[in-house]
């Protein structure tokens, strides 16, 4: 145990899981370092965001694979390598680029279980960066965790800390099922206490981060951060019970049922876009199940409806911030 | 190369049953017996048997919407096959996937696919597995003329390249994408040599002449299983269907059809070569062929009209593994 | 006016548009007929189901074209057109096709009015076969209107009868945003009255189809003629308002709030996949706005969250249905 | 068609601005005063400049996320540009695009693009207006070799030639895609050929040299002009910095750079050839614009720091025209 930062914890996710199990490969541009793997190539960078740092050097080339810009492409090559005894991790490096090759994430992974009828199961891992607040405008910020949670077939992971990062990937590359893995940009840095081996989170159990009475918090990724940092500024005054999904396919809402029955309050946080959301998603699951629990309305607090703005003074506002979380929970206080 | 005699009774007995398989759909299809969009295979019969000679059922194909005959010659077991494109609880896919959908993962056979183009990007993976796996495994990704227009398959082409993965190209040109003419949808002119300009080698072959494209695959199977990259083969072949069953085909001059059917029919062109010309073998041995092809289909269709449905509880299962 | 088809309305509406303004084109693959409008084509068919026939023939080569199976460049050529003094009718055949174009959809003309701080307008229409029964499977049948319901910059149309196919669509091709109208493949052959003339339907604007006290059933798409049966059969028992959004994006909340105001009670139908869809953003809205007035919990009929099936068998189970409606209602009136 | 005395002072200037532009963003970048993602042209002047000397306001271009070289050739206003790049409010896009989103319509530069390969489609679109509209119209598709295995770009090309489309395909071949050899990515090992196969004329010509990339470019939008179809000029000119402003370029051995610098650089080569071989022009004349243009540079970014950032209120702007 010792502390790490959420990059290299997911490095090591990939690590043990290639030390482990041979069917492992990585897949997706720049991932070596530019040249595919020419063992002499002097500068195997692992990535623009360096994240695959040193795997080619361990692994080699034919389990760390450069590939041209045809992102179709290196999304077939994961979901035909998972139907034919391969385990692919694919990195799309943006969520935003799954635009190009949507058709072999939606159309294909996700359903050829279902359409060959049991046959098949499709081992893979999409790795992407998400998320606002890097300055990287419409193209390159998006969330897009409420496209991929509509569609049968895929899970959906959302790390909101190192230790999340490395148990969930570890469990998102054992799992039989294609799994979305979304990483926030802005989080790569960020550290946190990840123990050295190899350790799983279960796919679909959330986390509840701060235990309160009074409302109820339902965070996505990043936003669990700023979600935790207003339970601790309130601590004393209004309790929260933080609730962290950790995915989004499958949904814990059985953790946030329990939790709003408690509380009778609820807000949830997501920086996604607000029309069918996630937040839209669990407030109409509140609805129908504890309605009769609720002491006031629930609170969505999303981004607007609206692309993600270059300027980082509108990025700010695009995103939720711990204020508007600290202003609904109080007016759900006062109302 | 020239394929031993068990080897031609196997090809005649795969095209056999591909075109009667498909004969029979399209009267089922006509009185209602088959839901859904059909695209059948009659005339391109050549192509997918002259392909899959070559593979084991180690080996993967990717295939499109108009799948039976890469199913068939592939080896998916045909009862099944047929209970599937009736929907039935027992069929391939349990009634799940139906005709634009069938696949045999035992059998290699990565499933029929109802998007355009959407294969090739498939066969890629299945390539790389064999290349990672170093298991001397090959795949092909099957795909029409049309197909060639859409970007997955392009991005494919220069990947493999690339990648020097162990794939072919099998590109069955039938003259249309849907309603469309190959004469008007392809800017080029040729595919081969457009193929080409990506890099791997690629050829013209005529795909109702079986041996045509047993041998051009056959060296294309070699060089992938050899290690030396991927490989496109054209195969010209014109669909003597309609698009999908019920295209009236007004785009079309019918009187094309009929001139195919007796010039382009991979069948007696096959038996022209086999029987007539090189004497191979005997009319006779074709001919029980036929019947018990003929048989066979016929039961299989008796069986999958009497056979269930899936029943209500399958329409939530095999979504995932675990959720 | 006189009756006529889903199918006729639409062309109808593409017919009065191309004719009022020269900027309307249409293009797509085989909508003239398969050889890209060589005059001398004998068969001119319109699309695989014959939606645009006999455009071509009136408006000639320029104003309708066939393409190649080639879904980036057609969105893009709708989109790029519609930056240069075009108003594109993109045809995108299934709706389930986007996968292989979605970018130039959702990065590109959703989003370039806002990157480029409002200087560009992009009017365009991508019409498109939506929905299930029709045995058609996994990838031709899928409804996906909240997929691009969450994407901001888009507008989305789901016309429930001929006479709204004909009013939506003249405003769709009019507006100058981009509008996804879609267009559910078993209702081509729906009758209904037609007014010959040219008229349009804000998008944007819910209409009500059934007005009741006891129960708000909010309807998508085909769900709204099943809705509408079910008003008719409990009529005398259970009153029921049934509305018709008509555009999930823009959604017209407020009718829907005022509704559900009135009657207390919701029932949502809508025959895409429950996960972060519409029926989840209506139920939220009414939870955040309507609390107080719920006299039970909101329900939720949606397909459920599998692949469409092949069979017509296990496909009939997964639309919802006119029992499933009704049943939910006498749930809500009991319970 | 040799450029007249004005049209080479004019072409200087751009690609002059282009350099000073980019120099001077780079310096912002690392002093922390420009957000976001920032790719810059330098080396690559000549491309956009010889490209768009051809270009009216009323012919449209699509770019990438390598953009402001595209945008001050086309005759984007470079103080907006830079108030842009710097996300203020009186920016090109409000300050809502920024480097990768940067465009002006009614300059027919029609958006930097964040997604490889998208901007083909788009220009597509801009020469299937022009051909419609029938008003001569041309487009112009800004493409890195990179981008060329983008299915995008594939099925732009196809799609062009058959709808015999006033579109050039400029493809700068800068080396590298991010951090990629083209080496590596082109299975072909030949863009232009690759190009060609679709049937199209394909020309490569040295992209640092402004009269080989406008003489060839000139002939293609010729062609486009006379209804002919479209055409591809390859332009080879080799990155200069790094694929963003802050990559280490750990891939690459820097030396190639410094030699680039010496060797291939358009500026260079232009007064070369107008000033020592031709005798065009004289040096002062160029040394005059020289002076002009950081001139402008320096006020442009003056302006831009001291300006206001877009109003909390823009966050909400711009996304329909009505909703
Ligand atoms: C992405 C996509 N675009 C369009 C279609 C509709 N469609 C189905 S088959 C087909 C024609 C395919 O032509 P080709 O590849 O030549 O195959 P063929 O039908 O001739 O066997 C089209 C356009 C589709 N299924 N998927
Ligand atoms: C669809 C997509 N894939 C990947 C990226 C990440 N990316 C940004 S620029 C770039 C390299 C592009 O190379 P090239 O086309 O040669 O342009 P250059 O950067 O050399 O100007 C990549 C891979 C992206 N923005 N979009
Ligand atoms: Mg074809
Ligand atoms: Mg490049």
């Amino acid at each position: 145990m010792s502390v790490k930062s959420f990059r290299v914890a997911i490095n090591e996710a990939l690590d043990h899981e290639m030390g482990r199990d041979p069917r492992v490969i990585l897949i997706g541009e720049d991932i070596v370092g530019g040249h595919g793997g020419s063992a002499n190539n002097p500068g195997a960078g692992g990535g623009i965001m360096g994240i695959t740092g040193g795997l080619f050097q361990k692994y080699g080339p034919d389990r760390v694979i450069d590939t041209p810009i045809s992102e179709s492409a290196i999304i077939g090559s994961a979901a035909g390598g998972a139907l034919t005894g391969l385990r692919p991790v694919a990195e799309m490096m943006f969520a935003d680029f799954l635009g190009v090759c949507f058709d072999q994430m939606f159309n294909q992974a996700a359903k050829f279980r279902y359409m060959f009828g049991g046959q098949a199961s499709t081992p893979m891992v999409v790795r992407c960066m998400t998320g606002a607040g890097f300055g990287a405008a419409a193209q390159h910020s998006q969330a897009l965790w409420p496209i991929f949670t509509h569609i049968p077939g895929l899970k959906v992971a959302l790390p909101s800390s190192p230790y999340d990062a490395k148990g969930l990937l570890i469990s998102a590359i054992r799992d039989d099922d294609p799994v979305i893995f979304m990483e926030h940009k802005v989080m790569y840095d960020d550290e946190g206490e990840v123990p050295d081996e190899a350790y799983t989170i279960p796919l679909g159990e959330a986390n509840v981060t701060r235990e309160g009475d009074d409302v109820t918090v339902v965070a996505f990724g990043r936003m669990v951060q700023f979600a935790n940092k207003v339970a601790d500024k309130l601590a004393g005054e209004i309790s929260l019970d933080v609730i962290d999904p950790r995915t989004t396919s499958p949904l814990d809402t059985e953790v946030i049922l329990e939790s709003v029955a408690h509380t009778g309050r609820l807000v949830v946080v997501d920086e996604a876009n607000p029309l069918c959301s996630l937040a839209s998603e669990v407030i109409s699951r509140v609805a129908e199940e504890e309605l009769g629990s609720l002491l006031a309305p629930p609170k969505k607090i999303t981004a607007p409806h609206t692309p993600v703005p270059a300027s980082p003074v509108l990025e700010a506002l695009y995103v939720p911030s711990q204020e508007k979380i600290e202003t609904a929970v109080r007016e759900l206080m006062n109302g | 190369m020239e394929p031993n005699k068990d080897q031609l009774l196997k090809a005649y007995r795969i095209m056999k049953t591909i075109r009667e398989f498909e004969a029979r759909i399209a009267k089922e299809f006509e009185a209602g017996t088959v839901p859904g969009f059909t695209h059948l295979y009659m005339g391109q019969e050549a192509v997918a048997t002259g392909v899959c000679m070559h593979l084991t059922d180690a080996d993967a194909i990717s295939s499109t919407h108009r799948g039976h005959g890469h199913c068939i010659a592939k080896g998916c077991d045909v009862r099944k096959m047929m209970l599937e494109l009736f929907c039935k609880r027992d069929g391939t896919c349990k009634g799940k996937g139906g005709s634009m959908h069938i696949a045999d993962i035992s059998k290699g056979m990565l499933g029929a696919n109802a998007i355009v183009g959407a294969g090739a990007p498939l066969a890629v993976g299945a390539a790389l597995s064999a290349k990672v796996q170093k298991n001397g495994n090959v795949a092909v990704a099957f795909g029409g003329d049309g197909a060639t227009n859409q970007g997955t398959v392009f991005e494919s082409m220069n990947f493999a390249v690339v990648l020097k993965l162990p794939l072919i190209f099998a590109i069955e040109n039938n003259g249309y994408g849907e309603h469309t003419g190959i004469d008007y949808h392809l800017g080029s002119g040729d595919l081969t040599s457009r193929t080409a300009a990506f890099g791997m080698p690629a050829v013209k072959v005529d795909g109702t002449d079986f041996f045509a494209v047993y041998e051009a695959v056959g060296e294309a199977v070699k060089r992938a299983r050899n290690g030396e990259g991927p490989s496109a083969v054209e195969c010209v072949a014109e669909r003597w269907r309609g698009h999908f069953e019920g295209d009236p085909q007004t785009y079309r001059n019918l009187d094309e059809i009929k001139e195919l059917q007796e010039k382009k029919d991979c069948l007696k062109k096959f038996r022209d070569v086999v029987v007539t010309k090189k004497k191979w073998l005997k009319a006779a041995e074709l001919n029980a062929i036929d019947k018990e092809v003929l048989e066979l289909i016929d039961s299989s269709v008796e069986e999958a009209l009497a056979a269930p449905p899936p029943a209500p509880e399958d329409l939530t299962t095999d979504v995932y593994t675990s959720y």
